[in-house]
């Protein structure tokens, strides 16, 4: 049969189902079910298939609509009572719900139409001396149970807590001078060192440092006699032994020279 | 205080404040019963209709706010920047239809009633602020409760939610008895 | 337009915007001679006047506003203002327990008794009343010297500062050598 559709957009399944329901001029009561299957499948048929979405839910309606219209060729079930049960029952409730909300909506939106017109303040407009003021202290309230003896006991309390916080021996001691080491100083020990062994590995030579300053001090000059030439390094394997060896050493016995007397200059 | 006073009382705090205030928090600062500051709203109200005012007091469920009416929007819009009017599509007014009328009510079913999808409307009437989460269903899933909000009382211009066109039952008799007879008329109008 | 309604439009507009409107503004609003705007602000200032309104008008320059009428100003402090919680927390009395004990005292000598900034309790105990600035030390930066107040005195139920209760006698020595150092230059200072 010729489809009375003409291709326009619909909210949803229902949206159809009420248009064809209002084209056809039948009893919302009362569907004749096999035409508006038939005039619904064509219809999501020829729609739009991109939003899948949208398509599927098409889909559920259109197998309710199938579902209904074998129902209704088979003979009817009965309810508790013993009433027959119509097959279209469920999606007239869903039909007349959905017909509610389309009835309010239209109602919404002339209220909101006729509410346009008034024109709301959003925010506050308070004075100064509204905004500035300060309520006068209730001093019962705030001092409450505290008494002067609170007040000594707290006192005492700070003054007894800030003696403890001195300790009475370690306060005496001067202060213990921070020991700096000296990156040139290190680095005519590590000069000599070299000049000494020749060949030596990193951690040998990180043995002999006292201190983690030290060790950092020492990898320092070691990066630096690196960047000059003065020695290369190897390491076979990852964290392996770091072998330092020295390419120029009359060269470096140079540099010694000149680098204390730099410094005793 | 006399009943002239807390009007003017009233009217002063209504505009300074600005936004909505709750009756209860009225009735503090005037310091009188919420009953009499029910009273003295009411003659505030009066006051404004008798008065030809420009602005009234409105109520929305437990607060009231001072507003403009409405016969003067021609006026305003010469001046003042009026918010933009939310356009609300089909799609949007048919799920805020169904949170108004069913509130609290949960995204499946608003979904349920549209028989479509509703997630990127909710989405859309939460921004414009005109609904709101209330909290959670005590059920499967414990999923997300919407209402709608003052915004929602200020916009379609409704006291409250009770003022909305009731569905009780006689109602919805008379809606199911009407709904063959109306119908096709209706309907073409809200489709088109 | 008729004068009534020429009123209620102004009245309108006036809410809506806010802020100062410019009577040029409005007469073009109210589409009316500037001479006739001015008529229509005046009614409108009458009007708030005979009906005892809690808003009237208020006019500045070339321009015009709505605001609260002052004396309805105690309405809106007991809705707007946040009551503070004032309570002495255990900072506040250590900082006013040093006061009372070591005045004249500066900030920086609180703090370092207490080994913690005092800024903000000296700031509160001062808006408490419960403590003041005495002067101005003569020591670099001329730091301000606090003692604590009559109204301290009257709180705490003592007539003088001598009714605290005395320190232990290692405690006196302590302070007394401190004393000495600071000495004089303090006192002399109270004195101005």
């Amino acid at each position: 049969m010729a489809i009375p559709v003409k291709l326009e957009a619909f909210e949803g399944p229902l949206d159809l189902l009420m248009h064809l329901i209002t084209i056809n001029k039948v009893d919302i009561y009362d569907i004749p079910i096999s035409t508006i299957t038939d005039q619904y499948l064509a219809y999501i048929d020829r729609m739009d298939r991109e939003d899948m979405n949208v398509t599927s839910e098409f889909l559920v309606m259109a197998a309710t609509l199938l579902d209904i219209k074998c129902r209704m060729l088979l003979p009817r079930e009965v309810d508790e009572e013993g009433e027959e049960i119509d097959p279209r029952a469920e999606l007239v409730e869903k039909l007349l719900a959905y017909k509610m909300v389309r009835y309010m909506s239209a109602e919404l939106r002339e209220k909101q139409e006729d509410a346009r017109g008034s024109f709301y303040r959003t925010k506050e407009d308070l004075p100064e001396e509204v905004l500035e003021y300060e309520p006068p202290v209730d001093y019962e309230k705030l001092i409450g149970d505290n008494t002067l003896l609170t007040l000594h006991t707290i006192f005492q309390d700070i003054m007894k807590r800030r003696e403890n916080k001195v300790d009475p021996i370690r306060s005496r001691f001067g202060t213990i001078e921070k020991e700096e080491i000296d990156m040139d100083v290190k680095t005519g020990y590590v000069r000599k060192y070299l000049i000494g062994h020749g060949r030596t590995s990193f951690r040998k030579l990180l043995e002999r440092q006292k201190s983690r300053e030290e060790v950092i001090v020492t990898f320092l000059v070691i990066l630096e006699m690196m960047k000059s030439g003065d020695i290369s390094l190897k390491q076979e394997e990852t964290f392996g032994e770091i072998t330092i060896e020295v390419r120029d050493p009359e060269h470096l016995e140079e540099e010694l020279d000149s680098g204390e007397k730099e410094q005793w200059n | 205080m006399e009943l002239k006073k807390a009007i003017a009382a009233a009217e002063a705090i209504l505009f300074a404040m600005g936004s909505s205030v709750r009756i209860q928090d009225l009735s503090k600062a005037l310091e009188m019963s919420e009953k009499d500051t029910v009273r003295v709203i009411a003659g505030l109200q009066a006051k404004y209709e008798q008065q030809d005012s420009g602005i009234t007091v409105t109520q929305l469920e437990d607060a009231v706010q001072l507003c403009t009416k409405s016969e003067y929007y021609e006026y305003l819009i010469r001046i003042a920047s009026v918010p933009k009017k939310i356009v609300l599509s089909d799609a949007l007014l048919e799920s805020l239809a169904i949170v108004a009328y069913k509130q609290p009510v949960t995204k499946a079913e608003i979904a349920a009633i549209r028989g479509v999808n509703c997630d990127s409307s909710i989405d859309r009437l939460l921004s414009f602020g005109l609904i709101e989460e209330l909290g959670r269903k005590d059920a499967p899933g414990r999923p997300i409760l919407f209402g709608t909000t003052e915004q929602f009382l200020r916009s379609f211009g409704v006291k409250s939610i009770e003022e909305l066109p009731s569905l009780n039952d006689q109602q919805i008799r008379e809606f199911k008895e009407e709904a063959e007879e109306e119908a096709s008329a209706n309907l073409s109008k809200i489709t088109m």
